[in-house]
């Protein structure tokens, strides 16, 4: 693990809040608390996997990282700089080094443009090349995600699920960042393909030092790929740890019932393993349950659980929980 | 109201005017529609014969001064619709209405002729100053400002109709909106009054003649379309149209139908020349052009509407006292039905464009309607390949082409007039320098002198004289290209009998009858 | 054979699309019996949505079975009229489909979408039914459903959503309920209360379940037997313990080898993953489909189709290395090339 | 799926394949690129095809017809007036005794530069105002969905007198910019809805994460997504435009007589349906059929446009 | 729901303020005045009645006396159709108007509906090709042109139908049509891409294996979400068409307020051209909000406030 390496990413007291506006003139009834008050930080190299279920803020904390949404409050450390408070302007140097990846590899490539057009579109958007040059690089690119160059000419529908990812990746690449935002990016694809794309980022990270954040619910393969795992639950990250001590010491009951629904491709092990079922849904982001938000499905919900809200405390070597049952 | 085809026994006659009327308040109206109605419906001091003569209507009887400025009217014993004596006061109250300018009446200067008529509507003076009061129940005493040779035929005009003061004074306005206050003096009285769809009136028991009326009423329909309503005519909806789409007039007259009737009209169909533009300055050109189009082909081919070429400018059917018909004595300025190519060129030549070399485009403008364009398109053609000269046709929206034509900014512009009554001086006074409706804007001191004491004389020998010379004066400039004389055409179910239709377009249905076999 | 509840043999479908016939399902051979859980799983575009809608006689417009019989508790489905078969749809045979958010219609309620099939098929009065319903709400976890039958989809969230349509595909009590990706677009934690639910209801209703999925973990819990697709072909069926601890076909091996050893501790081994992609229907290959992505594709491999092998009792495969002439070379994994 | 014996017994059947064997074994689509496969897709669908070889015809004989015939459009012959259809007058004579025939070629040409240039302004300024609206939206979109409501509201002849005033004469550029003052609403309101659902996509987000202006994202992305309604509004809308004209041309605006658009000719024949049906019956063939052409082409377009209906 | 159609209400009068004022000063800056008239009168009448009608006050006070009096209701006189009130016109006319338009909606929504319907049911059949034909002739030929012919072959040659005027049953059947094909045609196509959209969907699907029959299938699950796109059209137009149309109206002879209307522009009945322009400003936002509680009235997803 990168230990000692300097912070690439510093995330403090994160919060996206989305206004929820109804009626004709567009009156604010009401906050969707996306995220609320998240607080990590990420090493170069380094690759963070979050995970929690839909709705509960993956995406968009990715998303106000990388400032598709403003932040309602908190710190974006970027490499040293806060990025949170920059104009569109201003930030277009950074866009160069912080890149996305998407969940949809149908959604995400626009249908309408050749794939090497839209290889090409941050390459024009930066100036990076132009000509003969951008097509060397565009060929280069899609080599590198394992495609062929002559697939430059083609349309996104022409490709398989896994193909499409692979283009989203060389997109990623075209400005050669440090630091990737991985939303959901194989969700969508195969068991099969999925770890052909996985494999791809692996060697991606090794050969070029990526640093990635890797947004994903399926538990399995987050912690096949990440460093440190973060649990996120209706907003507010629960728990955050390396991975194996993720996977073997999971603290927040939370997680504990996050990792036991794991389906488990091994008939013995499913028959014996107990899960633990959680009761009922997540609560609605409008209206969080005051205290511990996970409180209304947790089995060992307490009476300061419905009082006070826990915060996230390092239980040792940088395993951080959230939760009263830890405090005790 | 609403009647079958070819109704029952009753004798209805189911009519179309051309358009929806904007009122039938006779003080108020100005238009040719609310007019027929209203003639139908009121009778006047006097009322028109056969002949467009005045004949007795409400005045039994009248005596003129020597002067010419003062008439006295004297009321026969006539009713309105409601039971009540109509009065000397009657129309006193509503000559002075007209004048007021508290009414705001469009036609006010149709009565301009009265005494400080037209100070009165300029509020210099009050209203007892006005030359028109009732001296008692039965008799009328008008002073005028001038003597004025057609004034009894005005008095059948249906701006010079009495109306009824108590019941404007309580109503208002509204009165002639629904019919049972629309009260009336005339043949007939209204008992429905749908804006834009029918209009149903029944005869006048109180009218003092009604004897002569044989219709048991007349339903007035307001179909624009033309063609819907020849196709309502065709197909038995109505018994009579006021006008007649041209495009089937040719087969109208091919197949010799007797429904298909063509009445004179005192108006006329012409193009004013701004005087006071390149090259429309110069008079040849101007006669050239005149000279250039083939009248009859127009008349024929294009209006079809049984319309007589113009020679000149006032329209034949105006009589001076001898009987002789006015366009007949004036002749025709050397303007003749088909184009003389020959002197059209060699007056441009004169003017110095030969060939019409030399002669930039010039433009003729028209409000729009199918029939201006299609006269327009022929006129066109017609200079173009008789003088080699090339015409641009615009047409412009019609307030928007008023305006451009009374401030004088174009250069041909298609224009007509109809009479206000049947005098040569409606369209003679057209053109005084000072005439709102000048469009040629031409300025000619001895033709206003001449217009302005032709209208002040009593003797009907000179005052001719003094027109036929003024026709003469203008026509001589060519500040206006006549080109046909309007007619009437109508459409009447065979077995629709004695309906006369006046010069002036109204339509009187007093001594009509329907007769079926 | 009185257990056999289905029996398709030989079935065959294409959709004939204006660029050509796409053959989808191309000879598929299976069969349940009662109370059986039986998985399908298979990558994206292997032929299982097609199968099971061919099943109950639901293809889309180009689609068109071509060949083959489906028998259900031994009449032949194909043979029936569209009158009969829409009392054994919803009543015999029930469906589950993969998305819940778009599978129920946004206009209606819930209650009246359940109570819509239970009056159909049962001929119960109005208010029976809709106490049924709220019975089936109930059964399948649905907190005070006599309140929440009145809501529209839109006020339920996925996991209830898909609760629902459990209810509404149980509420007629099938014999046989076809789940296609019941919970791919749900959460770990809602799929795994979803198919407790599942598990629950086949032991205490009987009701036979076919499994469709492209995940093994889900079906490694539930199905007793799993049948594996790819392109449009069975590749190996066998017992879940076949399937996963005596996998035959390379495919199979393939599908388990690309799923992260989850418990694997300290330093990862790279996953292996399938190369390339599903092959293309319009044109399929004329040997094995899999032979392009397999790493011990042989010459005959691309050439012929290979017929079963059956390694044990209920247990097949299609593949050459099965062959008693062939070689008895290993599976290999193709990222390392580690032979097992 | 017998296998010969004689197969299996040799070895070379068992031997591995190569990597290159397997992908030389795959049957790959042949690629085109978009423009091949557009053109692939709309030459197949028969109807469209039709439509646009008519169109095309058209388009020629419009522009070179008139040179051929002997007649010009406005050539009169008062003694030939409302003649009907014969082997001099293909299509009869008009009240002037004017060439129907030579007059409705000459109409094309106004009429489907009308059409044509309507559907520019739709698509430059509709697309774009739409574009724009729905992609900033919250207040700005507001304000000019308001502003829309307006324009939609107020007298279109209070436009076009005040157009007529400003202009003085007709001519076609008049007749355009009265079109273009209000001629693109219905598309501006279509683009709107369609870019309020798709600016959601990811890759608007993408885009956006790679620094793309606002613009661009509009002009690459959103735009080219929304072909498929602007390509049925567009076809939609022709006839309306033309329909349009003949009216502004009534009212006083546009090209000046004797030239006729094809509505103008239309127009004029009304009042002599029942006598003369063949000045009527020709114009209102033409814009038909041009119609039906453009709304086939249209939809072939659009199938052919869109490239989620291929694989 | 209150709360939403306030709201509504309130972005209704800055609407209608904004066309008032921009519909004013249009309206004045064109040529023309509504005394102007082939023959010009003389000046100290014309005088008279700029007075009786307030035109020689200067247009800003003429504009804010318009807007007090809108605000209580007062539309001021009609300029030409002497003795009539704005508001009156309104009240005469626009039940005839509306009437019209009911039977072209009525024969949109009765006609081109289930046309539609049928189209997407049996695509690719005759059925569709020959609904699809209709919607596209119905769409390319105009009003006008429709209304002659129909008036030529039923009235004149066939003698079937009265050509004009309004208010017995026989007399509606011709208008209501003229009036409807446009709109019916384009109906029938947009129900019919809608229908086909929605068959596809999951829904339909789960509908049908619940065991439905077709029928239901169709008129119960797919056809009140394939209306929605269907209303949302309808809106807008269906304000045009109560509102009356100038050509149906003036060609069949409908006392309706449509065929006051264009003739109030070219009379410059000022006042006339501001009511009807304001009432039909008001009638469009009303039919807007009425499609958007339709629209939540079939669409629960949808929620007002
Ligand atoms: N643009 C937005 N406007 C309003 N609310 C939003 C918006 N984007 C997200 N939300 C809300 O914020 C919450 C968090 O959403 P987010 O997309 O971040 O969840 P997620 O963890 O990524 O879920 P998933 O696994 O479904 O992708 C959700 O309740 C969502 O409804
Ligand atoms: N409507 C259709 N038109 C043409 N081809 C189709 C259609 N529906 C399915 N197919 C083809 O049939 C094949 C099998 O599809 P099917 O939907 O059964 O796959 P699946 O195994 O269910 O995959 P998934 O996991 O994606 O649901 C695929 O190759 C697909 O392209
Ligand atoms: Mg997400
Ligand atoms: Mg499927």
């Amino acid at each position: 693990m990168a230990n000692g390496s300097k912070n690439l990413l510093e995330i403090s007291g994160l919060k996206k809040y989305f206004p929820v506006k109804q009626g004709f003139l567009g009156s604010k009834t009401g906050n969707v608390q996306a995220v609320d008050d998240v607080t990590f930080t990420m090493k170069k190299g380094e690759t963070l996997g979050l995970v929690g279920e839909s709705g509960c803020g993956k995406s968009t904390t990715g998303r106000t990282i990388i400032r598709l949404y403003e932040p309602t409050a908190g710190q974006i450390i970027f490499d040293g700089q806060d990025i949170g408070k920059l104009s569109q302007k201003q930030l277009l140097p950074y866009r160069k080094r912080m890149q996305m990846i998407f969940q949809d590899p149908y959604a995400s490539l626009n249908s309408r443009m050749t794939v090497g057009d839209i290889i090409g579109e941050p390459l024009d958007i930066h100036g990076i090349a132009k000509g003969n040059e951008r097509m060397d690089r565009i060929h280069n690119l899609l080599e590198t995600v394992g495609l062929s160059g002559d697939h430059a000419n083609r349309y996104p529908h022409e490709f398989s699920g896994g193909q499409r990812q692979r283009v989203g990746i060389a997109r990623a690449l075209a400005v050669e960042p440090d630091f990737i935002i991985a939303d959901e990016p194989i969700s969508a694809l195969d068991v099969s393909i999925q770890a052909q794309v996985v494999n791809m980022l692996e060697d991606l990270k090794d050969k070029r030092g990526l640093t990635y954040l890797f947004i994903a619910h399926d538990l399995s393969m987050v912690k096949h790929i990440s460093d440190r795992i973060g649990v996120m639950y209706l907003g507010k990250l629960v728990e955050i740890a390396g991975s194996d001590e993720l996977y073997y010491k999971p603290q927040h009951p939370y997680t504990q019932a996050l990792l036991s629904a794991i389906p488990v491709a091994d008939p013995d092990s499913a028959k014996k393993s107990s899960r633990i079922i959680l009761e009922g849904d997540v609560p609605s982001p409008l209206n969080p349950p005051l205290g511990c938000r996970f409180r209304s499905r947790c089995r060992y919900a307490m009476d300061i659980c419905k009082e006070a809200e826990p915060v996230l405390r390092d239980v040792g070597a940088g395993h951080c929980v959230a939760c009263h049952l830890i405090d005790r | 109201g609403i009647k079958e085809k070819a109704g029952g026994d009753e004798k209805i006659m189911r009519y179309n005017l051309s358009s929806p009327t904007k009122t039938i308040d006779p003080t108020l109206n100005i238009s040719i529609d609310g007019g027929i109605i209203i003639v139908n419906a009121f009778e006047g001091l006097m009322r028109l014969d056969e002949n467009d003569k005045a004949i007795p209507g409400m005045a039994e009887k009248y005596e003129v001064s020597e002067d010419g400025l003062t008439y006295t009217f004297h009321i026969r014993d006539a009713q309105w619709s409601d039971g009540e004596p109509v009065t000397a006061k009657d129309f006193e109250y509503s000559w002075k209405r007209v004048l007021d300018s508290a009414t705001a009446s469009d036609y006010a200067y149709q009565m301009f002729y009265l005494k400080n008529g037209e100070k009165f509507n300029g509020k210099q003076v009050g209203a007892d100053e006005v030359g028109v009061k009732a001296v008692d129940d039965k008799t009328l005493e008008v002073k005028l400002e001038g003597p004025v040779p057609y004034f009894i035929e005005l008095t059948a005009y249906p701006t010079y109709f009495p109306v009824r003061q108590d019941v404007i004074e309580k109503y208002g306005d509204k009165w002639a909106l629904e019919p049972e206050t629309y009260i009336s003096n005339g043949p007939y009285k209204a008992v429905k009054l749908e804006q834009a769809d029918v209009f149903s009136f029944e005869k006048n028991e109180k009218y003092y003649d009604a004897k002569r009326v044989k219709l048991d009423g007349i339903d007035y329909y307001f179909m624009e379309e033309k063609a819907t309503a020849m196709a309502s005519f065709e197909s038995g909806y109505v018994d009579g149209l006021y006008g007649v789409p041209r495009e089937q007039i040719a087969k109208l007259q091919k197949e010799n139908k007797t429904e298909f009737k063509i009445f004179p009209n005192l108006g006329i169909y012409f193009y004013s020349f701004n005087v006071n533009v390149e090259p429309m300055n110069n008079r040849k050109v101007r006669q050239a052009l005149s000279l250039a189009i083939d009248r009859k082909s127009i008349t024929r081919v294009i209006t079809q509407g049984g319309e007589t070429a113009a020679t000149g400018f006032v329209p034949s059917g105006i009589k001076d006292s001898s009987g002789n018909d006015f366009r007949e004595i004036g002749g025709n300025y050397g303007i003749t039905e088909t184009a003389q190519i020959d002197r059209a060129k060699q007056l441009l030549a004169e003017a110095g464009y030969p060939n019409g070399e030399g002669l930039n485009t010039l433009e003729i403008i028209y409000n729009t309607d199918e029939n201006h364009k299609k006269v327009a398109e022929a006129i066109q053609e017609m200079w173009k390949q008789n003088l080699g000269i090339n015409v641009e046709l615009s047409n412009q929206e019609w307030q928007v082409f008023q305006d451009t034509i009374t401030k004088g900014e174009y250069m041909i512009a298609r224009d007509g007039w109809s009479a206000d009554y049947a005098d040569p001086m409606t369209f003679l006074d057209l053109f005084i320098s000072n005439s709102g409706n000048n469009h040629p804007q031409w300025e000619n001191a001895e033709f206003d002198a001449l217009i302005s004491s032709a209208k002040k004389e009593s003797d009907q020998g000179k005052r001719f004289q003094m027109m036929h010379q003024a026709e003469e004066m203008m026509m001589a400039d060519q500040i206006v290209m006549p080109v046909y004389y309007y007619t009437n055409p109508m459409m009447f179910k065979s077995y629709v009998k004695d309906v006369r239709v006046s010069p002036l377009g109204f339509i009187y249905f007093d001594n009509a009858d329907i007769v079926k076999e | 054979m009185s257990d056999r509840l289905l029996d398709v043999k030989g079935l065959k479908t294409s959709f004939f699309t204006h660029v050509g016939e796409v053959k989808a399902i191309r000879g598929v051979d299976f069969h349940i019996d009662k109370g059986e859980a039986l998985g399908i799983v298979g990558e994206s575009g292997s032929g299982k949505t097609v199968t099971s809608m061919s099943i109950v006689r639901l293809l889309q417009k180009p689609g068109k079975v071509i060949g083959g019989e489906i028998f259900f508790r031994g009449e032949d489905i194909m043979q029936k009229a569209e009158k009969d078969m829409q009392s054994i749809r919803g009543n015999e045979i029930s469906m589950i489909f993969q998305d819940p958010m778009t599978s129920l219609n946004p206009v209606y309620t819930v209650g009246n979408q359940i109570v819509e099939a239970i009056v159909k098929h049962q001929k119960l009065s109005k208010s029976d039914a809709r106490k049924k319903a709220v019975e089936m709400l109930r059964l399948v976890g649905i907190p005070s459903p006599e309140k929440r039958i009145d809501n529209y989809p839109h006020e339920f969230s996925g996991g209830m959503r898909q609760r629902a349509m459990i209810a509404m595909a149980l509420s007629c009590e099938p014999k046989l309920l076809i789940a296609d990706e019941p919970t791919t677009a749900l959460d770990v934690t809602i799929q795994a209360q979803i198919l407790e639910l599942m598990k629950d209801l086949k032991d205490r209703l009987n009701t036979s379940i076919i499994l469709i999925t492209h995940d093994l973990g889900v079906v490694a819990d539930l199905c007793s037997r799993i049948i594996v697709m790819y392109g449009g072909l069975i590749m190996e069926e066998g017992s879940a313990d076949d399937i996963f601890y005596r996998a035959k076909h390379p495919y199979t091996h393939g599908l388990i080898k690309s799923i992260p050893k989850i418990t694997q501790k300290g330093d990862k081994e790279r996953l292996c993953p399938i190369p390339g992609s599903p092959p293309d229907l319009l044109n399929p290959p004329k040997g094995c489909p899999f032979a392009s992505r397999c790493d011990s594709a042989m010459r005959i491999c691309m050439q012929n189709m290979p017929e079963y092998n059956f390694v044990a009792q209920g247990h097949r495969a299609a593949c050459w290395l099965l062959h008693p002439d062939a070689p008895k070379s290993g599976l290999a994994c193709s990222a390392e090339g580690e032979v097992r | 799926m017998s296998v010969e014996n004689k197969d299996l017994k040799s070895d070379s059947m068992w031997a591995l394949v190569s990597k290159e064997e397997k992908d030389s074994e795959r049957i790959a689509r042949p690629s085109m690129t978009y423009w091949q496969d557009v053109w692939r897709i709309f030459k197949a669908n028969k109807v469209a095809m039709g439509s646009a070889y008519f169109l095309v015809l058209l388009l020629i004989t419009a522009v070179l017809g008139p040179y051929l015939s002997k007649y010009s459009y406005s050539d009169q012959n008062l003694m030939m007036a409302n003649q009907l259809p014969s082997a001099q007058h293909w299509f009869g004579t008009d009240a002037h005794g004017r060439d129907l025939f030579v007059r409705v070629l000459y109409g094309a040409r106004i009429s489907l530069t009308v059409g044509l240039v309507a559907s520019v302004i739709n698509l430059v300024i509709g697309v774009l105002y739409g574009g724009i609206s729905g992609y900033f939206g919250g207040k700005i979109d507001n304000i000019m969905m308001r502003a829309i409501d307006i324009l939609y509201t107020i007298p279109l002849m209070l436009y076009v007198i005040l157009l007529m005033v400003v202009f003085g004469k007709g001519g076609l550029g008049s007749i355009l910019i009265a079109l273009g003052l209000v001629y693109w609403i219905g598309m501006a309101r279509i683009v709107r809805g369609q870019i309020l659902s798709l600016k959601e996509q990811e890759y608007v987000m993408a885009a956006k994460t790679l620094g793309a202006s606002d613009l661009r994202i509009l002009i690459r992305h959103l735009i080219p997504n929304t072909m498929g309604p602007i390509i049925v509004t567009l076809t939609m809308s022709i006839p309306t435009a033309i329909f349009t004209e003949a009216f502004l041309s009534f009212i006083g605006l546009g090209v000046s007589a004797p030239m006729a658009s094809w509505g103008v000719l239309a127009n004029d024949s009304l009042a002599s349906l029942g006598i003369f049906p063949h000045l009527m019956f020709f114009p209102a063939l033409a814009i038909s059929v041009t119609m039906l052409a453009f709304n086939f082409l249209g939809d072939g377009l659009r199938d052919a446009l869109d490239p989620r209906m291929r694989k | 729901m209150a709360r939403f159609i306030l709201s509504r209400i309130v972005s209704m009068v800055v609407t209608i303020f904004l066309i008032i004022t921009v519909t004013f000063f249009l309206m004045h800056a064109i040529p023309g005045g509504p005394f102007a008239s082939e023959k010009k009168l003389p000046e100290a009448i014309e005088k008279a009645l700029e007075e009786k009608y307030h035109l020689n006050d200067p247009l800003h006070k003429q504009y804010i006396d318009y807007l007090l009096g809108v605000t209580k209701g007062d539309f001021g006189p009609s300029f030409k159709l002497k003795g009539q009130n704005v508001s009156d016109i309104i009240a005469d006319r626009f039940p005839v108007s509306a009437q019209l338009g009911g039977i072209a909606l009525g024969l949109i929504l009765l006609a081109g509906i289930p046309m539609g319907i049928a189209a997407a049911l049996k695509q690719g059949t005759w059925v569709d090709s020959a609904v699809m034909f209709l919607a596209i002739v119905g769409v390319t030929i105009p009003s006008f042109i429709i209304s002659a012919v129909m008036i030529y072959v039923f009235s004149v040659q066939l003698g079937w139908l009265p050509p004009a005027r309004w208010g017995r049953p026989d007399q509606m059947i011709m208008p209501g049509i003229a009036l409807a094909a446009y709109s019916m045609a384009f109906v029938a196509r947009l129900t019919r891409s809608s229908m086909l959209e929605v068959i596809s969907q999951d829904y339909i699907r789960t509908a049908r294996a619940k065991g439905l029959s077709e029928k239901v299938v169709v008129f119960k699950h797919a056809l009140r979400n394939a209306l929605i796109p269907v209303v949302s059209y309808i809106g807008p137009i269906a304000a045009g068409i109560m509102t009356g149309s100038f050509v149906i109206e003036k060609i069949f002879a409908v006392p309706g307020l449509g065929r006051f209307f264009v003739e109030s522009i070219s009379n410059r009945d000022y006042t006339l051209i501001m009511g009807v322009t304001i009432f039909y400003a008001a009638f469009l936002v009303v039919m807007i909000l009425a499609v958007d509680i339709i629209y939540a009235l079939i669409d629960p997803r949808i929620k007002l406030d």
